[in-house]
Parts: C-alpha cells; structure tokens; sequence
C-alpha cells in the first residue's frame, strides 16, 4: 500500500531524516517509534505532503506522491492527525469534520460531506449536534476531534500521530481501542506515532524505530522492545551503579532549597500536572524523567515563573515564588535553561553569556562570571564571537548552560540537555553536567535518556502523564520494573 | 429568531427600504442615503476577504480600477457602463490575481500581505495620476454626459433612482455574504485563517481557496467604484483609490463589525454620517475637530470593542451563539513546539 | 525613442540623478531606521510614524522660529520630545494590543495617524511652514548637491551607527536584539520585556526626532507631510527585511534611485510606479527581505 | 478623559441631527436670500489662497448684511470644500437641498469648480464662481446657471507668453525661435488649463518650448523634475502650482543650481508672497505672477469714484483680520470684488427688475450685466458670454496682470495699461537663480 524508499530531509545543514525506506501492507497498524527529534514527525509531515522530502520516493497505492501539495495527497486518500491537535475553534465540532468531509475528498456533494461528518463523529464517540463548540472539548475531546477529521477525509492510510499524549489512563485505552476498531471496521491502514509504549505495543501489528533520523529496528512489538539497540536508546547500556551512596551522604543535613506541593498547572482546558510534590535539596542533582508528553517540560515552566500554576504551592529557600513574575524569579537564584536550548541565534556567543547577565546584580560581577563560566567550558572562549545559531548542537548546549551559570544561580533548571544530540555529544553534554555539580551548583534536570541521566543525579522521581509515579534514589529507579514498563511498556 | 421570522424581519426591512425614497424625498438625505449604500457595498466587499484574516490595504486600487476602466471606456471609446463595468471588474479580477497568486503560492500572511497589497494601491494610484493624459491625473476625471439614451449610459439625475439602484446593488452585496457565509467555502476560509497546514491537512486547496474569495472581494469592489463613479459622474484619484481609501475600508468595516453580515453597513452609516455630522456641527468655526474625533474613536473601537459596534451588540444580544466567537479576536498561534 | 535620444540621457545629470537619488536615499534611510526598529523588536507597524516625524518639524519649527531658540538648542529638545511621543504612544496604545491581533495594532496605529494629522490642524493650522534656515549648495561644476540632503545623509550613517554601538555594546541593547529573536524566553534572563518595549519605543521615537530635525530643512511643514514619507518607508523596511538595519538601509537607497531615475526618463509618478512594482516582485522573490535567504 | 469625550461627541452629533432636521421647518417666509459659500479652510489649498479668498468674500458679504439689498436680508452660510472636490461637491449639494440656499458662491480650486457646476446646473441651481479659472467649467458646455467674472485659465496662460514675446528682444536679446521656454504645472484642473494657454501662447510667439510636464501638487520630490529642468536650459520657465510645490520646486531647484533668466507663475501659490517669501527669503524677489491685479495695486484714477472707499474698508478689515502681512494677497481682493460684484450689481437687478432670488432671476440679471473696464475693483469691466457661445458664463471683459515682486512689493508690469512700472527683466547677475 505504502512504499517509502530513501527518504531523506534536511533542514539546512541539519538531517532530520536520513535514508529511511519501509513499506506498510493493506490493512496494518505500523507503530512508529523513537525518542524526541527522532524523526519521527519529519516523516508523517512527508507523508502528508505538509514538507517536501529533499530526496527519496514515496509510492501510495502504485503512485509517486512524494513533494505533492498537501490537499491533493489528502484527497489521494491519506489522513492524518497532528500531534498538538489543531482544532479550527471558529466552526464548530461538526463543521470541522464536515469541512474535511467536503474537501477531504475532493469536493462532492455538500449531503455527502455531512453525512461522511456524521459517520466519523459516531465513530470516534463525539455528539453530532451540529452547533456545538469546540471550546467545550477537553484534552481527549480534541484527540478524538482530530481524529474525526481525519477519517472524515474517508482515508485508506490513516497517519495518527501521538494519540494519547495528555489522556489519563482510561483515555488512553479507550483511544487505543478506537485505532483498532477503525482498522478492523473500515479496513483503514494505519501508521501510528506514539510515546506511550505500554498502549502502543498491544495494538499494532509491526514496530519501526527511529534513532536520530534513522531506522534502528523493525519488527514484531515482542521482538523490538527486546532489541539491544531499542533498549540502548531508550535505558541506555552501560549499566553501571551509581554513586549511590556518595549521594546519600551528600543528601544528609543539607537545607530544603526547592519545594513544590500540591502543584497544579496546564494550558487553558489542557492540565498537564496533577498534585505534583518534589523537593531539592541545596547541593544536591535531582533528575525528573518520564516519556515525551508526561509534563516535564511544564514542570520545569512552573518553577521558572514562565507558567502560573492553577493550584499549589512552590518555595524557593522557603519563599513562596508562585505570583512573582518569571523575570524577578532570575534574581532569587533559579536559572532556567530551556528545551531545544533556545539561544539567541544570531547574537553571538559573547552576547548570548551578556544576557545571563542581564539582571543588575549580576552586570556588576560580569566580567568574573564570564571568567568562570569560560574556565567551565573553554570552548565557548575559543567560539565567543561566533554566532551563536552556526556552532554544534554540544557547543550550542555548552553556550545554554553557560548563559544561565551567567547570573550565579543557586539552582539551575536544565531541560532535556541531551535532546536532539547526537550519542557522543550527549555523551559530552552529560560529562558538562557533571561537571557542573562538581562546582557544588543545585541542579534539577528532565531528561528522557534515562540510563544517563541516572548517573549523574543523586535522586530522581518519573513523572507519567502529569504525575508522579515514582521516586529513588538513582540506583532504586534503575531497577524499577516501573521505570521499564513506562518506556519499553513490557 | 427562527428562520422564518428572520425572513419576515428581512422582508420588511427592505419593503421599507425601498418605499423610503417615495415617502421622503429630501434630496440631500437621500444623496446621503445613496453615499451609504454605495460605500457600504464596498465595506461589504472588502470584508469578504478582511473577515477571513485575509487584510488588504489594495482594495482601494480595485476600486480605482473599477472606476477608471468604467469611466474611460465610456468617454474615449463610447463604451456603455454595462459593457464597461463588467470589463472594468474584470480588469480588477485579473490584477487581483496576478498579485494574489504569488502572495498565497508564497504564503505571504500577516503584516507582509497588508503592506504588498498597500504597495499594490499605491501603484494604482501612481499610475492614474501619471497617465494625466488620458484620466485627467490628480484634479479628477468626469465622465461625458451622455447625449442620448440615459439608461444605456446608466446616467440619471433623480435621486430615486439612484437610490433605489444602490439598494439593489447593496442588497446584492449582503446576499453574497449570506451566500459565502453559508457556503463549505467558509469552513475552508475559517480554517484557514487558524491554521494552513491543518486546513491542508483536511484537504483544503488553501491557495485555490484563498485566491476565489480575494477575486470574488476585488470584483465586488470594482463594481462598487464603478457605481460610485456613474452616480457622482466625478472621480478623482484620491477619493477612488489609493491607500486612504483602502484604510477607510478597513476602519470602517471594523466599527462596524467584520464578522457579521451588517456589520459593514452598519460601518458605513456610522463613518459617513459622524463625518458628516462633525462636519457640518463644527462647520467652520473649528476646522480640523472632525478627524481628531474621529481618530480618536477608532483607536479607542480597535482596543475596546474590537469586534465592532454591531458584532458586540449582537454578542450582548445573544450571549449563547450556537458557537461561541470569544477567540476571534484571539492571535493565531504561530509558534509550534517542535518541527 | 531614438537611439540618439537614448544616448543623450547618458550625461552628467544623469550622473547628478544618480547622486541626488543617493542623497534622497540618506534621507529615506533615516526615516527607516527608527520604523525598523519598532517593527524588528515588537514587530508592530507604526502606521503613523511619519506623523511623529511630522510633529517633530513643527516642534522645530515653532523652537526656532517662534521662540528663537537656536537650532542645536531645538534639535536635542525635540528628540527628546518624540521620545516621549513614541513611549507614549507605546504606553496607550500597543501596550493594551500586544495580545491581539498584529493587524489590530497596525490598524490602531492608523488611528493615531488621523489623531496626530488632525490634532496639529486644529493646533498649528493649515498653512506650510518653513524653518527659514538656509544652507549653502555645493557645486561641482554642473552637478549640484544640497547641504541638507547631505547633512541627512550623514545624519543617516551617524544615526546608523550609534544605534549600532548602543546594541551591541550595552546590555539594554543587545536585550533589544535578543528580543526579538525570541521574546518568549526573555523573562529566564530576568529582561522585562514590558521595559524594554517602553524603551525601544522611545529609542524609535528619538530616531523620528532626529529625522524630524533634518528633514524640516528640506521641506515645510504642514500637518499632511507624513502622508509624504510614510508608505515609502514602510515598503523600504519590510524589502529590506524587518529589523534588518543594513537591509533597511540598502533598500532606502535601492528605492531612492529607482524613484530618483524612473522620475527622470518620463513623469514622476513613474518613479514610484516601479517603485512600488519592484517592492511587490522583490516580495515575491526574497520575502524575507532584501539580505535574508530564500524560505 | 476618553468618556468625556465620547460624552461630548455623542451630544454633539445629538445636536448636529436635530439642528439639521429642524433646518428644514425654519425656513421662514421673510424676505432674505441665503448664500451658501463654499472656500477651503483645511488641506493644502487653504493655504494656497482659498482661506484669503474666503476672508475677502466674508468681508463684503458682512458688509451688505449690514443693511441688506433691495429690503433683502443677507444671510450666508460657510462651509469648508477641505481641499477635496468630493467634499466641495457634497457641501454645495448639502447647501443647496438642506440648508436650502438660493445659490452658492465662491470655489477656490478648479478641481472643484468643474465637478460642482456639474452638478449645480443639473439642480438648476444658481452659482456665481468667484476665483478658480479653468475654462474646462465652461467649455461647450452650455450651462445656463452658471458665472464666472473672474478671468479663464487659458487667459493666465496667453498673458504671460505675451508679456515674454513682447519683451524678448528687448530685454532677453533673443529672437523669439531662439527663446527656449519650459512649462512645467501642477496636473490639476487649474494647472493644466494654464499650461494649454502658455503652450498656445508659446506657439504663438514662435517659442522653442524645450519642456513642459505635468506633476502632482502633493508630490514629495521634484528633483528629478530640476534635473530635467536643468538638462532642458530654458531661458524662461512657466510654472503653474499651488504651495507647497512651489516652494519645494524653488528650494531644490537652488540646491541643484538650476539657473534660468525669468520665472513667470500663474496665480495660486505665487500669488501668496508671504509663503514665497517664507520659503526662499530674497530669492522671491524678481518672480513674475499672473493674476488678477490686486485691488490695492489697481489704478484709482480710472476707476468708477464708489469703489476706492470699498478698497479701503476691505483693507481694513483684513489688516484687523490678519494683522501684519507685509502684502495683502491679490486672493483677498479677487473674493471681495468677484463678489462685490454680484451683491451691487447682479442681485439688486435681480430682486428690482425680475422680481426675486430664485435661479431664474439671478440668471436673467447675470446676463444682463454691463460693467465698463474700470466698473470693478480689479480694474476690468463685467460681461458674460451668452448662452449658445462656447463660453456661455464667463466674463469676457475680465483680464489678468502680471506682476513682478520687488522689494517686498508688488508691482504692475503688464500689460502696458495697468502697468506701474518696469519689468526686471532678465534675473540681474549675482542673483541665486540667474543665469547671466
């Protein structure tokens, strides 16, 4: 049905997706799996002619649609869903599908299109009211909305991408039934792109996984999730202990420094932590992991100031800082150094370090500061007047880090340092972090790369779907089947 | 209100709208009256395309064309206005999609569409004022009296009907709203205006669709300055086209409402007779207060009634829509975590 | 046109089109500078800036001809003046649109446009008024040039680069640049960014002054003269690229020479006409701006 | 202070409506004639002289509200074209079907002119033109309720072309074939007709016209046009403009160094020496300007004994007016005589010998008038062409002067009758602009 050979897409001097070739076969469900930027949206926007590939072939049902328009694809009989669903909130529920009802399939009849509208809400278990709003849907409402529209386009191939994200556990399985019925009901074909491994791993028939733009493995689910590499990417290998017990002593007698309870926090109708409790301690490395989509990144947003929680409460050395606004909070200590880096790309690296310095305490101490954060990373010397955006992924990361240690924090926040790395220069980026708490530096960091991160922490707590669900030392949490069953869902 | 009192509320309207001129006949309020209507088709047809987020500051070159073409045609070639007006909007059609097409193809949105359409009257008008040979350049352009058949020069010196032909030309404007409003083309055009790549990924031709409704708005247009031309019999480039016309469409569709069907019109009335009223209460014993005034209203509708004098009455009027609009006036998310 | 007549354009005035196109350029670049800043930080247009501009002539204007201040007593005043104007501006009117549409806020701006032309009709009348300042002329043989456009000009490089220096060298400034390549994270460097706004307004406001100060040598002042210069120095930011000061600044010339030379072979409106058509091709092709990549 | 305002606008718009729709129940029975005057006082023309015209109507207009015309009250009412024609054309419809005037007066831009006296003769409304000249109003039109004492475009045109060939030889040392001539003008109603009276004028006396272009009055760059200016080197250059242009034009035609032996303007912005002197200080002195004389340049002695104490009273109600303007615009005079006119002469006749105010009376005295050269203030006599004539509406006795300025003073230097002394011709050596 489908056949993707070489496909390759670059966005600049980046490759997103490198050589990637696979087929699907009538009536499959294909999981497509893989960390963050592992690829794995580059290729649905492919698919759905949303980018065009830079190389490579794609053939749907025996025709070459790779570098199609997107609408002339869709109506080719290919759906999808997006992975934030888009809802269109000025029509309503019913219009939205009816919309893709019409166009969806190349512009028949108006009836047709209402009727194609009716089908696809039943099917998904949304009313069929006609005038009801899109604003009343919450999180799974809007998942199911999207997926609506998608089969309201009447596809054969049906690009679901990151169903579940944001669902409770009910939702969730409840969302993954739906997938199975609409395959084994209409026969649609269905590639699947998903983080929730456990709910994944039931239903589809075949796995494909994505490492940095490339394929890894392909398989029966059994098989892939017992795939050394599979495993390498998610847990990592090495294995080795960690210093558990250094932590321990550390961890002793040390005052509170960060304390979250009870914490709330979401974007409109959208929760994304529920009751949230996590300490610091000064000195010590707490790590927070947990699959894409669990709320890390809000986490990290809420104590940055950057998000105002809903309920709760998060003390800062025992000062409450929920209504102090994100810029003050720089100056109580608390550096932020956000997901995907978020440099200033065309500053250079001089001034990217000048804005960690921005607050007028730290302007007077610039010069020290910037002495310091060079003998951490000398590399950002030797590359100060370079712009920012055009140095490496580590070094970009490096600049991150150092622009944060700029205000001479007490506790740096640090978001998913290894995504979008390659393996060596996570590699470096870790050893950077250890360095970093070598300087005796607070440091709470999310990561996904949960062998890694593990090493370098004292503690860490998994967050899944808004909450916690654990919490250990390093060594506890590696041995924890909870762990494993949250990544691999085995 | 049910469907068919809305009918009936619509029908009695327009009844009384068209026995109005036989029952009062003072000629300058009529004059007014024809202004109105006139203008609010205009309005009316810019927000076509304003409504869907698609903001053009070229309508004023539109009309331009639609006046001109009209104009010329008739005076140098003896042309009747019912095959000039008809060439002229086509002229405009053609104009708009030599400039739409690339403009869509490109997806050039926002702020960059607003000022490639600005430039796009700002050409317009350049080019009537230079070609001062043939359209009489910045003192204006009369179209010739016409000698023999009044109606075949669709020339006429009573009021009523002027007035009556602006009404049905106006009514004409409000029935194609309804047409669109109705229409899939609207889902398309909604969808569009939140979000491209979604719209396209339901199977919407975005460029395709854009570009129907920008020719269907620049045709309308250009039949509105036509009109306006035939019943003046005077146009200069300044009142006709350029970028003060443009902004006049724009301002006046937002008071009054872009995003329901009278909203224009309502618009309209409100621009012309406060400009009118300012202008003849102050008079000349303050000149200048009119703009001020006026100025400051709209600055003060942009922030505090954004969604215009009648869109925020009928939300007032109507608190439960069938769907809500609170976000129409929200900003379009355009950053998107991860590629 | 013969070919002779087509040779005989090929003089020294063409030389000296040319150059007075150069000159018009300076002035075009000034006006530009402080609009790209506004555009490139907040990435709000101010439809009526040249109507600040055009307030700072007439503050000029009555410093100097009224009261008889002297010039370079007038000029530092009136920038602060329009300082003001514009942080004002951004006060009453962006500050309470940011989260709306950007159309909104340039509608707005629009608004103030009719306040601000209307509001010096009612103030200082309608009649044209001149500084009275005259500057000697600079001749080179045939070819002319004026000290005021080459005052502007200066003005222009000089404005230019202290803009430079205060962006690169400060903290505030490079805050300005950072902003605007991603004003989301701005809060982690503790920047307030409703500070920093309030304060790139002011600096887009002192720049009007500036201008204002050198442009009421060229021309009268009359409560319309913005309608002059205003729709031109939107199109030469937004071909230059938005924020892109050298873009911002090669465009001014590109589009000054085209006006400069198109008026010349035939009517002057022809100047604008391809202006105007070379603006709306040059979007087509670099709709980024003149110095950024193609998409 | 943004409700109080809204408070204030809503009451007066409340205000402005029902004053507009009492307006039409109080049209009382007493015997008065309404006159609805149209000049504008915002935009670029106002300061281009439609205000001066409007000051000088308004001073003879209040002065025969004094004591009324044949029993007639006088009662005007002002309203404010804003330099647009499509303002000009509203209000005078507004004047004349709301405020119901009997006739309107007045009109500064030809641009205006030629639209309204379209539509007023289609009103079969009464309108007597006091300044604007195009003669495209009346070209073969045939209008019947439409009059013009003031001089026609064509006329301004033709008579500084003929002030040149006359002096040519003489003065400039130059054979008429060997004379070149540029005409530039702004593309208005007013500029064009001008500039077809210098072209028929130049064609006349055998001129080489080396250029002639139109621009946009608004246009905020003339240098190109000096460039070809320069690169033409005309010995004279006939321009025709409103202000600003014209100052614009002077100042970068100094900075480009554009020399040229004379400057001949035509009315309008030249006729304001205040703004000329204004924009380029000594260097307005020796322009050359072809308007209606002034009233207090035109020559006393041969003029009807009634009309040097009008001149007077005008002078010094402008001087109480407008105190300090070192020359009384010819504007000021060409709206008090144009109208003096028709208040002493048109009107009276009008309500004495064909019985009222209505249209068809006011036409009837219009044709009827019979003033002699030196019957006006500005020194020409009053006749209109009669209906079947080409020019059907205007006066064929009306002339224009040409002017020189001199030592802040206005002079007249043509034509040989009016003339008060002579013409400095060509610009004398060491002057900005002179090309000896």
């Amino acid at each position: 049905m489908l056949e993707v050979s070489g496909l390759v897409k670059r966005f600049g001097g980046f490759t997103a997706v490198n050589n990637v070739s696979f087929r699907v076969d009538q009536g499959e469900i294909l999981g497509l799996i893989g960390p963050n930027g592992s690829g794995k949206s580059t290729i649905f926007n492919m698919l759905s002619g949303t980018l065009a590939p830079t190389s490579g072939s794609i053939l749907f049902a025996g025709y070459e649609i790779a570098g199609l328009a997107p609408h002339r694809i869709i109506n080719g009989g290919i759906g999808r869903t997006f992975q934030i669903p888009r809802p269109f909130r000025r029509l309503s529920i019913f219009e939205n599908v009816a919309l893709a009802g019409f166009y969806g399939q190349g512009r028949h009849s108006r009836a047709k299109a209402e009727e194609a509208a009716e089908r696809a809400l039943a099917m998904v278990g949304l009313p069929t009211d006609r005038h009801a709003s899109v604003d009343g849907l919450g999180a799974a409402g809007l998942k199911k909305l999207e997926l609506a529209k998608a089969l309201a386009t009447s596809p054969k191939l049906l690009l679901a991408d990151e169903s579940l994200g944001g669902l409770d556990e009910a939702e969730m399985d409840q969302a993954a039934d739906m997938l199975r019925n609409i395959r084994d009901e209409l026969g649609i074909t269905i590639i699947w792109v998903e983080h929730i491994m456990g709910v994944l791993m039931r239903v589809v028939d075949r796995v494909m996984v994505l490492d940095h733009g490339e394929k890894i493995s392909e398989g029966l689910p059994s098989a892939v999730a017992g795939d050394p590499r599979v495993i390498e990417v998610y847990l990592g290998t090495d294995a080795e202990t960690t210093q558990a017990a250094a932590a321990e002593a550390r961890r002793r007698g040390r005052p509170m420094m960060l304390e979250l309870r009870g914490v709330n926090a979401g974007y409109g109708t959208f929760q994304a932590l529920f009751d949230v409790n996590l300490d610091v301690k000064a000195g010590e490395a707490v790590g927070v992991i947990g699959p894409n989509g669990a709320g890390k990144t809000t986490l990290m947003r809420v104590i940055s100031g950057l998000i105002r929680p809903s309920r709760g409460s998060i003390k800062m050395e025992g000062v409450d800082v929920v209504a102090t606004p994100a810029h003050k909070i720089v100056s109580l200590g608390i550096a932020h150094v956000p997901e995907n880096r978020r440099l200033f790309p065309q500053l250079t690296v001089d001034d990217n370090l000048k804005m960690g310095a921005f607050m007028k305490d730290a302007r007077g101490h610039y010069t020290e500061r910037l002495e310091v954060v060079f003998d951490l990373f000398p590399r950002l010397k030797e590359r100060r007047h370079q712009m920012a955006g055009t140095m490496s992924g580590g070094e970009q990361q490096m600049c991150a880090i150092g622009r944060a240690m700029m205000s001479n924090p007490k506790l740096l926040l640090l978001d998913e340092p290894s995504a979008g790395l390659a393996p060596v220069v996570v590699q470096q980026v870790f050893e950077l972090v250890k360095r970093i708490r070598a300087s005796g530096l607070t440091v709470l960091i999310v990561e996904q790369n949960v062998q890694q991160v593990l090493k370098v922490v004292d503690r860490a707590y998994l967050i899944e779907a808004g909450t916690i669900r654990a919490s250990g030392t390093s060594a506890e949490m590696l041995a924890s089947d909870t762990v494993k069953e949250a990544y691999l869902g085995v | 209100m049910t469907g068919q009192g809305r009918l009936a509320a619509w029908g009695i309207g327009l009844a009384a709208l068209v026995a109005l001129p036989f029952v009062y006949r003072d000629p300058y309020h009529l004059h007014i009256l024809v202004l109105i209507l006139i203008w609010s088709f205009a309005y009316t047809s810019w927000s076509m395309m304003g409504r869907f987020g698609l903001v053009s500051l070229g309508h004023g070159g539109f009309m331009g064309i639609g006046a001109y073409v009209t104009a010329l045609l008739w005076n140098h070639l003896g042309l009747s206005p019912w095959i000039g007006i008809p060439i002229s909007m086509a002229a405009a059609g053609a104009l708009a999609m030599i400039v739409g097409y690339p403009c869509f193809r490109f997806r050039i949105t926002g702020h960059y569409f607003v000022l490639v359409t600005l430039a796009l009257s700002g050409i317009v008008l350049q080019v009537i004022t230079a070609t001062r040979d043939y359209t009489g350049g910045s003192l204006g352009y009369t179209p010739n009296r016409a000698t023999g058949n009044k109606l075949l020069a669709l020339q006429f010196d009573d009021k009523i009907t002027w007035y009556l032909i602006a009404l049905a030309v106006w009514l004409f404007g409000i029935v194609v709203w309804h047409w669109v409003d109705r229409s899939m083309a609207r889902y398309a055009l909604e969808a569009i205006s939140e979000d491209e790549d979604a719209a396209a990924a339901a199977g919407v031709d975005v460029t395709a669709e854009k570009l129907k409704i920008t020719l269907l708005s620049a045709l309308m247009t250009a039949l509105a300055g036509a009109i306006y031309c035939q019943y003046q019999m005077f146009i200069t480039p300044d009142t006709v086209s350029g970028i003060a016309v443009s902004l006049q469409m724009v301002f006046a569709a937002i008071v009054g409402g872009l995003f329901v069907s009278l909203g224009p019109t309502v618009g309209a009335i409100i621009t012309i007779l406060l400009a009118e009223t300012l202008r003849i209460g102050f008079g000349t014993k303050a000149v200048g207060w009119d703009n001020l005034v006026y100025g400051v209203l709209l600055v003060l509708f942009i922030i505090f009634l954004p969604k215009g004098i009648l869109g925020s009455l009928l939300d007032r009027l109507k608190p439960q829509r069938k769907v809500s609009r609170a976000h129409e006036q929200e900003a379009v998310q355009i950053a998107r975590p991860g590629a | 046109m013969g070919m002779q007549a087509f040779l005989d354009i090929f003089d020294i005035y063409l030389l000296e089109a040319v150059i007075n196109g150069i000159l018009l350029g300076g002035v075009l670049a000034l006006l530009a500078l402080g609009l790209n800043l506004i555009f490139g930080v907040i990435d709000v247009t101010w439809i009526c800036y040249a109507e600040l501009v055009m307030i700072g002539m007439y503050a000029m204007y009555f410093m100097v001809q009224y009261y008889g201040v002297s010039y370079f007593v007038s000029a530092p005043l009136t920038i602060l003046l329009v300082a003001v104007l514009g942080a004002a501006l951004h006060y009453l009117v962006i500050a309470p649109l940011l989260t709306a549409p950007p159309i909104n806020q340039l509608l707005a701006t629009g608004g103030v446009l009719f306040v601000l032309q209307s509001f010096a009709t009612v103030a200082f009348g309608i009649d044209f008024r001149n500084l009275g300042i005259r500057l000697p002329v600079l001749a080179f043989g045939d070819m002319n040039f004026s000290y005021a456009r080459l005052l502007s000009f200066v003005a222009a490089l000089v404005g230019m680069v202290a803009v430079y220096l205060f962006m690169t060298r400060t903290f505030t400034g490079t805050a300005i640049r950072a902003i605007s390549q991603d004003r989301q994270i701005m809060a982690l460097m503790g920047v307030d960014t409703k500070r920093i706004y309030l304060i790139t307004s002011a600096l887009g406001g002192a720049l009007a002054g500036l201008a204002a100060c050198l442009l009421v040598l060229q021309y009268d002042v009359h409560p319309f003269v913005g309608l002059s210069f205003g729709p031109i120095t939107f199109l030469i930011c937004v071909l230059g690229g938005l924020g892109n000061f050298i873009g911002g600044f090669i465009a001014a010339f590109l589009f000054a020479e085209i006006i400069s030379l198109g008026g010349l072979f035939s009517d002057l409106e022809w100047g604008y006409v391809l202006a105007f058509a070379f603006f709306i091709v040059m979007m087509f092709i670099r709709p980024a701006g003149l110095l950024a990549r193609r998409r | 202070m943004r409700l109080r305002m809204a408070a204030r606008l809503v009451r007066g718009l409340l205000v402005a409506i029902s004053a507009t729709g009492l307006a039409v129940s109080a049209h009382a029975q007493e015997k008065k004639i309404k006159i609805g005057v149209v000049f504008d006082l915002t935009g670029p023309l106002a300061g281009g002289g439609s205000e001066l015209n409007y000051v000088g109507t308004k001073i003879i207009l209040d002065h025969f509200a004094k004591s009324g015309v044949e029993g007639y009250k006088i009662e005007a009412v002002y309203a404010d074209a804003q330099s647009k024609p499509d303002i000009a054309i509203n209000e005078s419809v507004r004047l004349l079907e709301q405020e119901k005037v009997d006739m309107v007066l007045g009109f500064f831009s030809s641009a205006q002119c030629v639209p309204v006296a379209a539509r007023v003769e289609q009103l079969k409304k009464f309108m007597w033109m006091t300044t604007c000249i195009s003669s495209a109003v009346f070209n073969e039109k045939g209008y019947k309720y439409v009059f013009r004492p003031q001089a026609s475009g064509d006329q301004f045109g033709m008579m500084t072309m003929d002030f040149i060939a006359q002096n040519a030889s003489a003065k400039l040392g130059k054979e008429p074939k060997d004379l070149r001539v540029a005409i530039i003008h702004e593309d208005g109603a007013y500029g064009v007709d001008v500039s077809k009276g210098n072209e028929a004028g130049a064609k006349k006396a055998g001129f080489n016209v080396v250029l002639k272009e139109g621009y946009s009055a608004t246009a905020p760059d003339l240098s190109a046009l000096v460039t070809k200016l320069k690169r033409a080197k005309p010995d004279v250059i006939f321009h025709t403009g409103y202000n600003p242009d014209i100052t614009l034009l002077l100042r970068q035609a100094r900075e480009q160094g554009l020399k040229f032996a004379a400057l001949m303007g035509h009315g309008a912005g030249y006729g304001v020496y205040e703004k000329l002197k204004e924009g380029m200080g000594a260097d307005a002195t020796y322009i050359f300007n072809a308007d209606p004389i002034s009233i207090w340049l035109s020559n006393q002695k041969t003029m009807d004994p009634k009309l040097p104490p009008v001149i007077k009273m005008v002078g010094e109600e402008f001087d109480r007016i407008k105190p300090g303007v070192a020359i009384r615009s010819a504007h000021v005079g060409i709206g008090a005589s144009n109208t003096y006119v028709f208040m002493s002469d048109v009107l009276p006749r009008a309500i004495k010998k064909y019985g009222g105010v209505d249209p068809d009376a006011l036409r009837k005295a219009a044709l009827d008038t019979d003033i002699p050269e030196g019957g006006t203030m500005l020194g020409f006599g009053v006749k209109f062409y009669g209906e079947g004539t080409p020019m059907a509406g205007q006066n064929e006795r009306s002339f224009p002067v040409v002017i020189q300025y001199l030592d802040d003073k206005s002079h007249v230097v043509w034509p040989k009758s009016q003339a008060q002394r002579e013409a400095v011709l060509p610009l004398p050596k060491g002057t900005t602009y002179s090309n000896q």
